[in-house]
């Protein structure tokens, strides 16, 4: 055979070689890391901050909550010989810069731990509702339904009226309460997962219910259910200021933000900032927990809408 | 009957008809010539009245101005709270708003003045016998019902035994406990028969609750009052207007509407912004605003509302004297009344009686004063270091005072844990229940009924469950007592036993404050509750 | 099809009907304190809290009286109130028309708003104008709803007159005397309840525009606009009405603050106060309407997913 | 014929397209690849999954998926540059001027609108048509790829009609807007051998009336000897060849091309079929199953309300591989769902060895479960995205054998080398994978239970035909060093022939034909048989023009396959039905000499002889054909 032909064969040949040690070329990269935008970035600094302070806080902060050392209430900052009010004082005389680091703990506490209960509970009944269906699934299903049908706050307000409110009996309702919501999508979730060949070769193994629970679905639902964990905090945090409004939440004189803004809103006609600086520290907190979520979660929907004209 | 209030004693409460003619002609021109209401007051205390005594003098001016009222107009009262359970059936009034609908619509038989003496309303004259223990009360003739039926002994009878007997769910039932029964002489003329001797019963026949209903309805709203009802939803709002055929002159204002706004704050700014004339406890933080606000006054009246809190003393720590004391010397009262009622309040001695009882008040008894050390030894002595107390937003201003408490507390190392509960079920579940817990008490028109309601062996409502024989024995005597000497010194006897013995720890007293619109003319100022023991719906008029 | 689902949807719903309201029934009744105390309050004494529940027939068992009412709710007799007297119908008919009023006002603003500005910013993602989108309504959601509510009232009320503070309805009211008065409470609720909706029509899009159907639709040199209204919308509008529906429901029943703050007569108020006076039967019924609202929402958004994809409405 | 005289549609000139990573480094896809296409041509790119042939063909449309770049050389359509085009000028371009066809129309076609919509928006859009000559043209488009029903299937929806239909109309929506280029994506890769010649027909049809020119990507070359004039041979990102189609497939110069004609299976026929060693020989068989129907839906005196399976039986023998084929939807997937266990039967027995097996896994003793492996189809689905191999492999070691830590992983890559994989593939995740690796992780999560039967599901067709190729291979190694016997299912005849021993012929849920794989692969046919044998494309150009003219004859198979309670269910399609019996009575079970069996009403004799006849004309028809050929080149 002539030149380039040969030339061909060679060229040919070690494409061959290549071949037979099944040098097939991946369909995805490499897994990837979680990659943060800039917003993503600037998000995490404010979450960390505010749970640095939500650690050192009281031991930083110049007054203790608790301390009515304030010239008047609803001063703006001054500073006497009790010392110096950065952001004035609240409705109380108290000042509200030591009472925003003080509230940090109890608010992020809170609601960190009644999202996590939530989460804890919704999933469990979800997936257990999801693989086990029939009448299981038909009885959590109703009463979750009851619990959503329901308005929140009142269902609050009968268990703080009938338990008190101490700060676990505030985790658990807000956990409870806002499980129905995480139930509905676990549940979902549960049910497409469950129907996926992964599972029912899992099944066809014999393995037992709890296993495939653990191993397959839970690791598979965990993203999808992440994504909704920063709005859950918020509504939790905002759970737990609205019923300060109703007189109810954190016990006095233990700050928190949400209460902190409810105390202080007669300050707002004297300008005074006391119940804007708290409703600044939920926002900042909040929005920077879902900006994060919104970077980890990022719909590669975009990437493809970013192609139309 | 005998006039209670002498003016010596009213020494800080100058009266209108006190001035000398060019104040008045000031005052009299000030109000008509439609001077801002803040301007007048500015005015006075620039004259060195304090702002207490200048708003009353005002009112009181107003009152005496009340010759030339106008007609018409219409107002609308925002109370604090309102709900499914409001009422038109007096025995059941327990909230301002049923109060204020009774008043518009019901009468009674006596009436409160703003110095708490009384005047005869459907009843003309009260007469009691040698010791006070049969009251012959002749009625008004010539009354009508809002449906046209004339008023009769009947009716008085029937709504007054509503209070009485086994079934009876009135509110007051034990505060009328020592009335035997109601008889009928004539159509219009009824006496009252006592179990006891009380020289008080006038007072007693002027709460809310003892209005006069038509005889066998219950709280239809068919009354003798000013207004007639127009249109009542509970939870929401009532109309009221003029009764045209009243027994006497009448009401000025064509229309009144009633309501509540729940929320202190909302509820200010709708005074500010006009879209209501009247309301009721205004919170210490709002004070400034409303004084600011040019449309608007701060009405504060000073009353005996007490900020109590109640240590029982059939309980640990309150068997315990040395915890009450340390629990008393800790409070800051002078801070209380100052930062906390903002000026508007006085300070209390941990007796439920205040100087606004008139004589009856025990100058002599030492002030209480706040002392840490005191306290840290008393607290120390008692052996305890912490203790919990139950508090409910009862009273605007008992929830900071205990704060406050707290705050002074943690300073010398007492731990005073607040429990914090809502206000509902509060009075059944926790008040007289719980080992330490607050209260408040609407001032009563005598000193008499105040401590008897409250410190009376065995009373209903005895709410620290200290049971001292002399007092009980003091509080039947003085009722019988003539001589205002021994009267007084009877009373500051029992205001002593509380103030050493009884497990109330009373900082201080609030002001009754409300709001109203400036152009609120001839406002009442009775001090038994707010916007004037709501006696103004019959009065007031639109300059 | 359509028909089995519904009826089912239907039965689930009686079914969660009665599931809540067991539950009502079981959270009063741990309640402290019940009826005659509430009402009778400071000045109850032993003899007049015996007379009252003996009034009110508090004195007999709890489960007979929830299997009392029970019986009566299915007689179509809504009972009493406990604390009032007043027959719950008359005390619920006119609030809840006005419940009515402001959620068919704020959802006929809000809708609209949300659907617009999600779809806008789902067409243009990562855009500047996405980016205000989405931090703007984080920034709403993240605040009180009495924060915004005061701070409205402030402005616009007490400072510049413009609107009422308060939402005090007279019966004799235009329609448009009615809008101004509702003013302050739409405004806040739209703010509120905006916010998630459009987060959600956003993600909803998104979560589509991964399919190959979209990317298919761009090889095709169809216009963005098209592509978002007819190729995605049609796809995501299944979670889409979900969510306007949980938003509408609690337009209904969870709008406590709202009605506080501006003392509108609304049902959410009335509920909590029939919790507050310990009134079960106004409780229960407030518990049956709020559900019920509930209930046929949650149908309508299934109905709608349905008719928006074919495969429910023309299975082969 | 010579491409110099005729005008360029489209020059590719050395086009880069690159992907870039997390660390921002460069990936390149596509390696600077130039060709020309002609108008009226049909170039054919190809290569197997990697070789970014799908990427170079979505270039003329200036189009990348999300993640790429171009990042050098031009694409001329007409002259212009599309790459560098102004977006609205893009935007014109797609659909306008290229139109694409996916690979998979059910995933394409958006559910929520109809048909006729998305078949005429496009031209509509772009202005080339009104509303109303969108709609005629579209009808004439469906009368052209001879869809059924074309006046009515406008108005439905895709979920409503059959994959091989979606994808015909898919080619309507391309066509409608006369484009100058349609992108066909491996358009046929998805479908049955019978439903492929059918749209291959069909296109080749509608690109010689259009006079259309197209990228034909795909990587089977049998498919692309029928339809492209020009073929560029891809590894890559590179070309490795390109020429005319005559020359690459006649005179393939380069080895890689030589590679994948290799792959490409020979048409079956007898003498392929695998022989085991005696040593594994038993008197029972591994696996059997009785008279067995089955189906789902509630279950009333052994009749499922929806039969897919009815009396089935099948012997599966020690070390025996027994090839299951027939048209998807035919219940062979079913088949191998009831011996697992997944799907338990209505009626009728499922044996392991001699003993009978219960019909759910439920009931099932481990062993039993250990001993019965089923190796689903999509290997992306079948393995959980979130564990690692060394995790999916190490499940089955423990859960059946114990096996723990050291141990374990020591097997898992000793499994890991069965399959021919690196043992360091332990530690990747399925989706760093590619296609035939998973599939053959796939195989060995079952190997490691170290089963006596393997129930391998369609495990080849979501592959390319070298990866395939490979695969099989493996699997006939492993049957001999483990001695484990395989049902192998597959609507892929040639596949199955090449190593199964026995083959099993479904039907609409019925077997019409089985026996060793010689014997079947022999006349007598069953009539559905030679369907399925010649429809099996061969390398040779012109094959499909003779094929159809088959067709023409033996009745086409484009009418849908019903499941009859009574008579024969292949009556309805078959050339040789008798009126009044096949659709009355069901066939009878013709034995042939040594277990083959074919179900049919015809005797024996009747099919051989339709057999010979058929062979004759076909002769005849060779002949026109190459005249026919002929005239074209």
């Amino acid at each position: 055979m002539n030149e380039p032909e040969k030339q061909n064969v060679e060229a040919g040949q070690e494409v061959l070689d290549k071949l037979d040690k099944f040098d097939e070329l991946p369909d995805a990269p490499p897994k990837r890391k979680l990659k943060l935008s800039w917003t993503g970035k600037i998000a995490t600094m404010i979450v960390v901050f505010w749970m640095v302070i939500a650690i050192i806080g009281p031991f930083i902060a110049p007054f203790h909550e608790m301390d009515m050392d304030g010239d008047d209430s609803f001063l703006n900052a001054h500073s006497n010989e009790y010392g110096t009010f950065y952001l004035g004082t609240d409705y109380l005389g108290r000042d509200t810069f030591s009472r925003v680091i003080w509230g940090a703990r109890m608010t992020i506490g809170i609601s960190l731990a009644a999202t996590f209960l939530a989460y804890v509970i919704g999933i469990t009944l979800g997936i257990a509702a999801a693989v086990k269906g029939g009448w299981v699934d038909m009885a959590v299903s109703r009463v979750n339904d009851a619990i959503l049908a329901l308005p929140s706050i009142m269902l609050g307000l009968i268990a703080i009226a009938a338990f008190g409110s101490s700060i676990p009996i505030l985790v658990i309702i807000a956990g409870i309460i806002y499980a129905s919501s995480v139930f509905r999508i676990a549940r979902a979730l549960g049910l497409d997962i469950m129907v996926q060949d992964f599972v029912e070769a899992a099944k066809v193994r014999g393995e037992g219910l709890w296993w495939i629970i653990k191993s397959e679905v839970l690791p598979n639902a965990a993203m999808p259910l992440a994504t909704d964990f920063g709005l859950r905090l918020v509504f939790v945090v905002l759970f737990i200021s609205s019923l300060s409004f109703l007189g109810l939440g954190v016990q006095p004189p233990q700050a928190d933000w949400g209460s902190m803004v409810r105390e202080n809103l007669a300050g707002l006609t004297y300008n005074s900032w006391a119940a804007v600086w708290p409703a600044f520290a939920i926002a900042s907190f909040t929005i920077a927990i879902n900006l994060i979520v919104d970077d980890i979660s990022a719909k590669s929907g975009g990437s493809l809408a970013k192609k139309m004209v | 009957m005998k006039d209670k209030v002498s003016p010596e004693c009213k020494s800080d409460e100058l009266n209108f008809f006190d001035l000398s003619p060019s104040d008045k002609c000031l005052v009299e021109k000030t109000i008509q010539g439609g001077f801002s209401r803040r301007d007048v007051l500015k005015l006075m205390m620039v004259t060195g009245v304090s702002l207490v005594t200048a708003q009353n003098l005002l009112f009181t001016g107003q009152q005496a101005l009340a010759a030339m009222p106008k007609k018409g107009g219409s107002v609308r009262m925002a109370a604090n709270l309102h709900g499914p359970d409001d009422q038109l059936d007096p025995p059941r009034f327990t909230s301002t708003i049923d109060y204020v609908r009774g008043r518009a619509v019901y009468n009674s038989l006596v009436q409160h003045n703003n110095d708490l003496t009384t005047r005869g309303e459907l009843a003309e004259t009260i007469e009691p016998n040698a010791d006070a223990s049969e009251w012959t009360l002749k009625l008004r003739k010539g009354v009508v019902f809002h449906d046209g039926t004339p008023f009769t002994a009947d009716d008085v009878i029937y709504s007054m035994n509503r209070h009485m007997g086994d079934d009876s769910t009135s509110v007051v039932k034990s505060v009328l406990a020592s009335i035997q029964e109601w008889k009928k002489v004539n159509s219009h003329e009824v006496k009252c028969v006592l179990n006891t001797s009380n020289s008080d019963l006038p007072t007693l026949l002027g709460l809310y609750q003892t209005k006069i209903v038509k005889n066998g309805t219950t709280g239809d709203g068919i009354g003798t009052g000013p207004f007639v009802l127009d249109s009542f939803e509970p939870g929401v709002k009532s109309v009221h207007s003029r009764n045209e055929n009243y027994w006497r002159e009448g009401a000025n204002l064509d229309l009144i509407e009633i309501t509540a706004i729940t929320d202190p704050v909302a509820r200010v700014n709708a005074l500010i912004a006009g879209d209501v004339q009247l309301i009721n406890q205004v919170a210490p933080s709002a004070f400034r605003q409303i004084e600011e606000a040019d449309n608007v006054t701060l009405l504060s009246t000073p009353a005996a509302v007490q900020l109590g809190i109640c240590v029982l003393k059939n309980a640990e720590p309150g068997m315990n004297d040395d915890f009450v004391k340390g629990l008393q010397y800790i409070q800051d009262r002078e801070r209380v009344v100052k930062r906390i009622l903002k000026g508007k309040g006085t300070v209390a001695n941990d007796t439920p009686i205040s100087i606004a009882h008139g004589p009856d008040f025990c100058s002599e008894l030492p002030q209480r004063e706040f002392d840490p050390d005191k306290a840290k030894f008393h607290f120390e002595k008692s052996g305890y270091s912490s203790a919990e107390l139950y508090v409910a937003p009862v009273a605007s201003g008992i929830e900071e005072v205990c704060l406050l408490a707290q705050a002074n507390c943690a300073k010398i190392g007492f731990d005073l844990q607040l429990k914090k509960v809502p206000t509902d079920g509060y009075w059944g579940a926790v008040w007289m229940r719980e080992p330490i817990n607050v209260v408040t008490w609407n001032m009563r028109p005598t000193a008499q009924s105040q401590m008897a309601i409250q410190f009376g062996p065995g009373a209903e409502w005895n709410d620290t469950y200290w049971n001292n024989e002399r007092m009980g024995v003091l509080l039947q005597a003085v009722l019988s007592e003539i001589d205002p000497a021994k009267r007084h010194e009877m009373m500051c006897e029992m205001q002593t036993l509380i103030h050493n013995g009884s497990g109330m720890v009373i900082p201080a007293f609030t002001n009754i404050n409300d709001g109203i619109a400036a152009n609120i003319m001839g406002m009442p100022t009775v001090p038994l509750g707010a916007l004037g023991a709501l006696e103004w719906p019959e009065f007031i008029w639109l300059s | 099809m359509m028909l089995q689902m519904t009826l089912r949807r239907i039965w689930v719903g009686v079914a969660t009907m009665f599931v809540v309201s067991v539950i009502v029934f079981i959270m009063t009744s741990i309640l402290p304190g019940d009826v005659a105390q509430i009402v009778l309050g400071q000045s109850a004494t032993p003899e007049t809290l015996a007379a009252l529940r003996a009034e009110l027939g508090l004195d007999m068992p709890a489960y007979l009286r929830y299997l009392e009412w029970l019986g009566d709710m299915l007689t179509g007799d809504l009972g009493t109130s406990k604390a009032g007297g007043a027959a719950i119908s008359d005390l619920i008919g006119g609030r809840f028309g006005n419940t009515m009023v402001l959620a068919g006002l704020v959802a006929g603003i809000s809708i609209p708003i949300s659907i617009l500005l999600g779809l806008w910013a789902a067409m243009h993602p990562g855009s500047w104008l996405d980016r205000t989108v989405t931090f703007g309504t984080l920034a709403t959601i993240s605040v009180p709803e009495f924060f915004v509510a005061t701070l409205m009232v402030l402005i616009l009320a007490v400072n510049l007159q413009w609107l009422p503070s308060t939402a005090l309805l007279r019966d004799e009211m235009t329609f448009f005397e009615l809008l101004g008065g509702l003013a302050m409470p739409i405004i806040t609720l739209v703010i509120v309840v905006s916010a998630q909706m459009i987060r959600m029509t956003r993600a909803g899009i998104l979560n589509v525009m991964n399919s190959p159907y979209i990317e298919m639709a761009i090889l095709k040199g169809i216009p963005r606009g098209r592509i978002i209204l007819r190729h995605a919308l049609f796809n995501a509008i299944g979670p889409i009405v979900n969510v306007i529906a949980l938003n509408l429901a609690y337009l209904v029943s969870g709008v406590v603050i709202v009605e506080t703050i501006f003392s509108y007569p609304g049902l959410a108020k009335l509920m909590i106060d029939g919790v507050q006076t310990r009134d079960l039967p106004l409780v229960q019924a407030c518990a049956m309407i709020f559900c019920g609202a509930y209930v046929i929402l949650i149908l309508i958004a299934d109905i709608g997913s349905i008719v928006s994809n074919p495969r429910l409405r023309h299975p082969k | 014929m010579n491409e110099q005289n005729l005008e360029k549609l489209l020059e590719v000139k050395d086009l880069r397209i690159s992907a870039y990573n997390d660390e921002k480094q460069e990936i390149q896809i596509v390696k600077g690849v130039t060709f020309d296409i002609h108008k009226g041509q049909v170039v054919a790119l190809i290569g197997e999954s990697g070789s970014g042939k799908t990427t170079i063909s979505l270039a003329s449309l200036s189009y990348t998926k999300p993640g790429l770049e171009f990042t050098g050389g031009q694409v001329l359509l007409n002259g212009e540059d599309v790459l560098t085009a102004a977006p609205l000028r893009q935007r014109q371009i797609r659909g306008a001027n290229v139109a694409y066809l996916a690979q998979s129309a059910a995933a394409t076609f958006n559910p929520a609108i109809t048909i006729n919509e998305q078949v005429t928006e496009s031209a509509v859009l772009h202005g080339i048509l009104s509303q109303e000559q969108a709609n005629e043209r579209a009808l004439e488009l469906y009368h052209a790829l001879e869809l059924p029903n074309p006046d009515r299937i406008g108005y439905r929806y895709p979920h409503q009609v059959s994959g091989g239909q979606l994808q015909r109309l898919m080619a309507a929506m391309a066509l409608c807007g006369n484009p100058d280029l349609m992108v066909l994506d491996e358009p046929t890769t998805a479908l049955d051998v019978t439903t492929q010649i059918e749209v291959l027909k069909a296109f080749k049809k509608v690109i010689r009336e259009e006079n259309s020119a197209a990228i034909y990507v795909t990587h089977d070359l049998a498919v692309v000897a029928q339809i492209a004039d020009h073929i560029v041979v891809l590894y890559s990102g590179e070309i490795m060849e390109q020429g005319s189609a005559d020359k690459i497939i006649n005179h393939p110069g380069h080895a890689y091309t030589r590679r994948l004609m290799d792959a490409v299976r020979p048409k079956p026929a007898a003498g392929m079929g695998g022989t085991v060693g005696a040593e594994f020989d038993r008197d029972v068989p591994a696996l059997s199953v009785e008279q067995m129907t089955a189906g789902y839906g509630g279950i009333v005196n052994g009749e499922p309300a929806i039969p897919i399976l009815r009396d089935v039986s099948v012997e599966v023998n020690n070390a025996h591989v027994v090839g299951v084929i027939g048209e998807s939807g035919c219940g062979k997937s079913t088949l191998a769902r009831v011996m697992a266990g997944i799907l338990p039967q209505a009626s009728g027995k499922v044996k392991l060895e001699d003993e009978e097996l219960q019909g759910s896994l439920n009931d099932r003793k481990l062993e039993e479960l250990q001993k019965i492996q089923f190796v689903f189809q999509m290997a992306d689905t079948a393995l959980n995205p979130k564990q690692t191999v060394g995790q999916i492999l190490g499940r089955p070691l423990e859960f059946y054998r114990g096996i723990k830590g050291k141990e374990k992983r020591a097997k898992v890559a000793e499994i890991l080398q069965m399959v021919e994989l690196p043992p360091e593939f332990a530690s990747r995740y399925p989706m760093e994978l590619s296609g035939g690796q998973k599939q053959r992780v796939n195989m060995a999560r079952s190997l490691a239970a170290d089963p006596e039967v393997l129930l391998c599901d369609e495990v080849t067709s979501a592959l390319d035909s070298i990866v395939g190729a490979n695969v099989i291979k493996l699997l006939t190694n492993l049957r001999d060093k483990t001695g484990a016997s395989f049902v192998f299912i597959s609507h892929d005849l040639s596949t199955v022939a090449s190593f199964a021993d026995e083959i099993v012929v479904l039907y609409a849920g019925r077997v019409v034909e089985q026996g060793p794989t010689d014997e079947v692969l022999e006349p007598p046919f069953h009539p559905y048989t030679r369907l399925l044998i010649s429809s099996v494309p061969e390398l040779r150009i012109g094959w499909l023009e003779d094929t159809m003219q088959k067709r023409e004859m033996a009745v086409g198979i484009a009418r849908g396959v019903e499941i009859t309670a009574v008579g024969c269910p292949f009556y309805n399609r078959c050339p040789m039905g008798i009126d009044a019996t096949c659709d009355k009575e069901h066939p009878p079970i013709r034995e042939l000499e040594n277990g083959h069996q074919i179900t049919c009403h015809r005797t024996v004799e009747e099919l051989t002889e339709a057999e010979r006849e058929t062979q004759q004309i076909l002769r005849g028809y060779e002949k026109l054909v190459d005249e026919s050929m002929k005239v074209v080149v």
